[in-house]
């Protein structure tokens, strides 16, 4: 069973998604740590040496992703946690964008996958299972 | 432990020095009672909150307001005047960003200054705090309409100072409404004070004949939250507001999706909170109703987004709310552009406008859901109050500790989050788990049946499943999730 | 003098010589009955009219169907698709243009030919008759949901022939619905006939096992037209279609905009019509009912647009009407682009899905009004079948001759033009000038004292500058025409 | 009193603005001849000859505006009617068009003044009394 950290990152306090993706993912047969919302990357880092997790799936609807996401990547590899998978989604910028330039940016920032508004949860967990392959 | 009592004028100013000094603009003279009286006083009737609702309500119309703030004070006076302008907005707001709602003020310096830089908000919000009573005056100087703070702020006292210095004459919020769907772990008790404090403000600012309107948060977490757990919290809150000398009231509702339901709830919201005012002896309090389009998941689609909107806004308009806030049809999306902004508040005005002189007829079906809300209130502010020892703040804190008062999908770790609504067959959203919630076995199994209606109809069990068809439903084009259409039927 | 008596099948083939005749396409051979009833029997059951909409009235749902038609035949097929895959349309129309719904079949020659050069539609809806039986064949095939021919034709006996032989499953139209609001000096007599025989084919068809579905035109001139006048044409029309054999009948109405005098509305003109054809011996036809978002002038600004047609589609929900007719956010411009129709269309289905689950709920001023309504319609058939001795043929050329049927706004000369209306203080189409409706001294004390009380409210006279300001009134973003609001208060 | 001639050309029967615009015209002081829906050109050009109208206000509604009003200036001036104010007004083209252009089409066909859809009437008369100056 894969250990995932799940959560809500910044002064974001949207928990309705957080708490469906903690249900979906445990149905789905993830070992499921929810650190919740308004979680700085250091509540997920340290979530995830503590639980020795293969992915960080970061959710943040607010808006303020972009700024609260920042040298994640960078602080994850310094933490050891360069092997992680970094996973993000929700509304990660503020406002209507395209979502191809958004995903770009995001990806330049290290994160591995990237969702628009709205993504399918249970399409997600299938590219989960394929990146962390059997456990 | 706190306790639903007037806070002394001592107590008051003693607060008041530590407040200021949370950030260099707090220190403003004008902030100085002498200065900001006079600056209210100096406020003409058109750009006055409470007056343009006493107004509203006397004719019967329900106003627009939309939500809307950027990082900067330009763009932000910019965008006001759009929405007044090309929205034709009747009432404006100013969001504020989510870092000034975490008290974070060094975290939203930084984003407006990479907001000069990058030309461009990166904030979801206007950082008021952090501009100062200065900026805040340009604001509602340079707009044509009442300008009130909307955010999301456990802690607003100092946000609050500002605001009001500057003129702005509502501000949204209370210990509750701000804390349960806003923040993980501030107590109540802490939040409840804060909010006495900036109730407290606004009742010295009556005192001196200034009416400041205050609007408790109606939807909390605007999801399947049943409307007597959102009443409960609005009641609860105008009552603490009035103790602190608060005399003009907006209590808020967030659109449920049946149509009875929404419109029994909006008759309730009104009645049972100036009945509860009026029984604990706070007599001369103005309510008003606020009625909040479709807070839950929205359609990616545009079009669709509009037509949720306006269905909305026929809801309001014939419920008799008094003000609604609008969405976009960028709603799904992110925070709107103003263009889009304003097509939500059009759409939403004309709506209220066709309706203007109609009401939702009396009805038996809307007689049965108002006295299913009545009842399950009178429940809840029962228990609270026992709960507290005849106290309403104590009993808050002590009533969501207990679960008496549990607000389904809260963030909040003082929140239980052991009640599981769903939406009966009639998309009537009840209750499938109470957890600790005091009603009788009456209430109960009539929950239970409505539901047991739909589960028969779906041919399926009632579960969190339901639960969470029900909130993935709206934003797919339905109002009860779950059941499929004939092929040819539903969207392609 | 025209009776309401099935034509004999060999009157119908007499006519139809000559009606065949009256362009080169009807002489067809696919317009043989062996050939035109095989394939009817063709067609799939999820292209089929008459089907979708018992499944419809089954589930208590309500359909979206726009209006569109061009020029050229690839053209409206593209249009068609997008309409139904973007728009997500249940029903498909084909509008005809106007000239072809005067017969004027070389003027639309002319208009092709042109459109064909230019590469735009210079005509506003397609020309099916032109186009011929091959042609409406393509677009009956290469569309995913039923089409139906949408006119104003009073003499559409070739066009029907055209589209039914090709496999279309619904024609609009009818002897009253298509004269009155689209001619000048058609006589009814003829007109009426010409529908009877449209209505025998179908009756022929019906012999042969197939289910046509008929809808006559609702709204008339869409233009404060009182419901139980509309109503009392629709009942009429039904029974005409129904003594030449009609199965399967839809009746309209056009929003008025008062809420509850829509549903009203909408409820009675099931049940009346239901009645009206039991109590003449038309025991076995289905009837289901349309509704036609607001027919009047629209506002300019396509934002409000669409909150009116996302208001009409809650209220054709929550009415039960099994279909809607939609309009677009270009509606006070010009005909529609498809991308504007879409999104007239996406707004109309999630209203009407997400309030599939309910009903407008029983009242006691739904119920006043409904009987007002009823009353009237007795009455003014009543008056017609009298004129009529005994027959609604007759009776429907002599009541319009009186001015026993009169309906405002009317651009024909068969139509008296004596009766005006004007909204009441709620909104309501009541009447204030009654020309020769039939109507007691109950029904007229009723509407005036509806009228004096808004009179009083604006402090004026009824007049006929109400009666002009109301038809403005909603292009305006008002209902009731008149009434000034606040200063700050109404659009800017 | 002057003399206007209106009506809706073609096979065009939307009435209502029609009816509208008489009253107007009649309660601002002209002599209307209202000729009303389905008017072909020449019963326009008949009226005004038989009337000596100072000037023919065009309504069209349906969209076939373009086509019906053709050489309708050329016409007129063939029936000596050349100094007869011609104006056209109603939703005169097929569909939502940039009004600059379908003004300019219709000034190029020869019309004095063309108003857009939805114009208002009132304001038309001020413009109509300013080109026939008093009577
Ligand atoms: C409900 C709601 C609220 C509630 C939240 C209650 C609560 N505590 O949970 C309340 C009213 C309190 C609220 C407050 C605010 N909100 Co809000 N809110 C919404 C709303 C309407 C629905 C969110 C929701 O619950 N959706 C249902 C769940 C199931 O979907 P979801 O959250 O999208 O999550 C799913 C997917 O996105 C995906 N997913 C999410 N994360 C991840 C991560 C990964 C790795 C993957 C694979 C998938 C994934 O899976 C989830 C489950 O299916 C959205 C708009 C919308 N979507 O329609 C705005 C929205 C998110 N809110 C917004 C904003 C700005 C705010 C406020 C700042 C201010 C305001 N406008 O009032 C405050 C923020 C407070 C704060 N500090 O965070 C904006 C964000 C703007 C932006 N990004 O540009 C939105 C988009 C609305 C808008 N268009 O302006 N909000
Ligand atoms: C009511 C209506 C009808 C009624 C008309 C009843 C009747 N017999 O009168 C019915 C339902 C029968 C009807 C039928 C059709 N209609 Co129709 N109808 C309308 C609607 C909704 C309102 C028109 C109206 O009465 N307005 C109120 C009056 C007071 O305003 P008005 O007509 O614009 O006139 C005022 C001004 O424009 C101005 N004005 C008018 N003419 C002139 C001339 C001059 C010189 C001046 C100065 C001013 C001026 O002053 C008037 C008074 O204030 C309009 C759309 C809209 N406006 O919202 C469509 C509309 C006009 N119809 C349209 C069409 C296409 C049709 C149909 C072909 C097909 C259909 N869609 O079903 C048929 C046509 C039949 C035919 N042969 O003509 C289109 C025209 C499209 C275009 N030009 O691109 C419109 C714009 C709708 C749309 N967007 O598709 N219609």
């Amino acid at each position: 069973m894969h250990t995932v950290v799940i959560g809500v990152i910044g002064a974001d306090v949207h928990a309705v998604g957080n708490k469906i993706i903690e249900h979906v993912l445990k149905k789905r047969g993830f070992n499921v740590v929810n650190i919740g919302v308004l979680s700085s990357q250091e509540d997920f880092i340290n979530a995830a040496i503590e639980t020795d997790a293969k992915a960080i799936l970061v959710s943040s609807l607010y808006g303020h992703g972009e700024m609260d996401c920042k040298y994640m990547k960078e602080n994850c590899e310094e933490a050891g946690l360069g092997h992680v998978k970094l996973y993000v989604g929700g509304n990660i910028v503020v406002g209507k964008q395209d979502f191809k330039e958004v995903e770009a940016r995001f990806k330049k920032m290290g994160f591995d996958r990237v969702y628009p508004p709205g993504a399918d949860i249970e399409e997600a967990v299938e590219q989960l299972k394929e990146d962390l392959g059997s456990p | 432990m706190v306790k639903n009592k007037k806070v002394s004028r001592e107590e008051f100013e003693r607060i008041r020095r530590d407040v200021r000094e949370q950030w260099p603009t707090g220190l403003s003279e004008d902030l100085e009672f002498e200065r900001s009286i006079e600056r209210l006083q100096s406020i003409p009737r058109e750009k006055d909150f409470s007056k343009k609702l006493r107004v509203a309500k006397a004719e019967g119309l329900t106003l627009t307001q939309p939500r809307a703030g950027v990082a900067l004070v330009d763009e932000h006076i910019e965008l006001l005047n759009f929405l007044a302008k090309e929205g034709e907005a009747d009432l404006l707001p100013t969001t504020i960003d989510s870092y000034t709602r975490q008290n974070r003020h060094s975290s939203a310096e930084d984003a407006i200054r990479q907001s000069e830089k990058q030309k461009r908000s990166l904030l979801n919000g206007f950082p008021a705090v952090n501009h100062g009573v200065e900026a805040c005056k340009r604001v509602q100087d340079e707009v044509p309409v009442p300008v009130q703070a909307r955010h999301g702020t456990p802690d607003a006292r100092l946000l609050s100072e500002i605001i009001h210095a500057a003129g702005w004459t509502s501000n949204e919020g209370g210990g509750v409404s701000y804390n349960i769907p806003y923040a993980k772990n501030i107590s109540l008790e802490d939040s409840i004070r804060y909010w006495q404090y900036v109730d407290r403000l606004v009742g010295i600012y009556a005192e001196n004949g200034i009416e400041i309107n205050r609007e408790p948060f109606g939807p909390l977490t605007g999801t399947l939250v049943p409307p007597s757990i959102t009443h409960t919290v609005a009641i609860i809150e105008a009552i603490l507001a009035a103790e602190q000398g608060v005399k003009n009231i907006t209590v808020g509702y967030g659109q449920c999706g049946n149509v009875v339901q929404d419109v029994a709830a909006l008759r309730t919201l009104d009645s049972l909170t100036n009945y509860y005012l009026k029984l604990f002896g706070y007599e001369d309090v103005f309510v008003t109703t606020v009625f909040h389009q479709w807070m839950g998941g929205f359609p990616a689609d545009e079009a669709k987004a509009m037509g949720i909107i306006s269905l909305a806004s026929a809801v309001a308009a014939l419920g008799g709310a008094t003000k609604m806030i609008t969405k976009s049809p960028h709603e799904s999306q992110g925070i709107p552009t103003k263009e889009a902004n304003a097509e939500g508040l059009r759409a939403s005005k004309i709506v209220t406008r066709l309706l203007k002189e109609q009401t939702f007829p009396k009805a038996k079906t809307l007689e049965t859901e108002e006295e299913l809300i009545k009842k399950e209130v009178h429940s809840l502010l029962y228990a609270t109050l026992n709960i507290g020892k005849g106290d309403f703040a104590e009993g808050a804190v002590r009533a969501f500790e207990a679960g008496i008062l549990d607000v389904p999908f809260a963030p909040s770790e003082m929140n239980r989050g052991l009640v599981l609504p769903a939406r009966d067959d009639l998309g009537n959203i009840r209750i499938h788990e109470f957890g600790q919630l005091p009603f009788g076995d009456d209430i109960k199994t009539y929950h239970r049946q409505c539901l047991e209606r739909r589960a028969k109809k779906e041919k399926r069990e009632v579960s969190f499943q339901m639960t969470i068809d029900d909130i993935y439903a709206v934003s797919r084009g339905r109002l009860v999730g779950g059941e499929e259409l004939p092929k040819g039927f539903d969207t392609p």
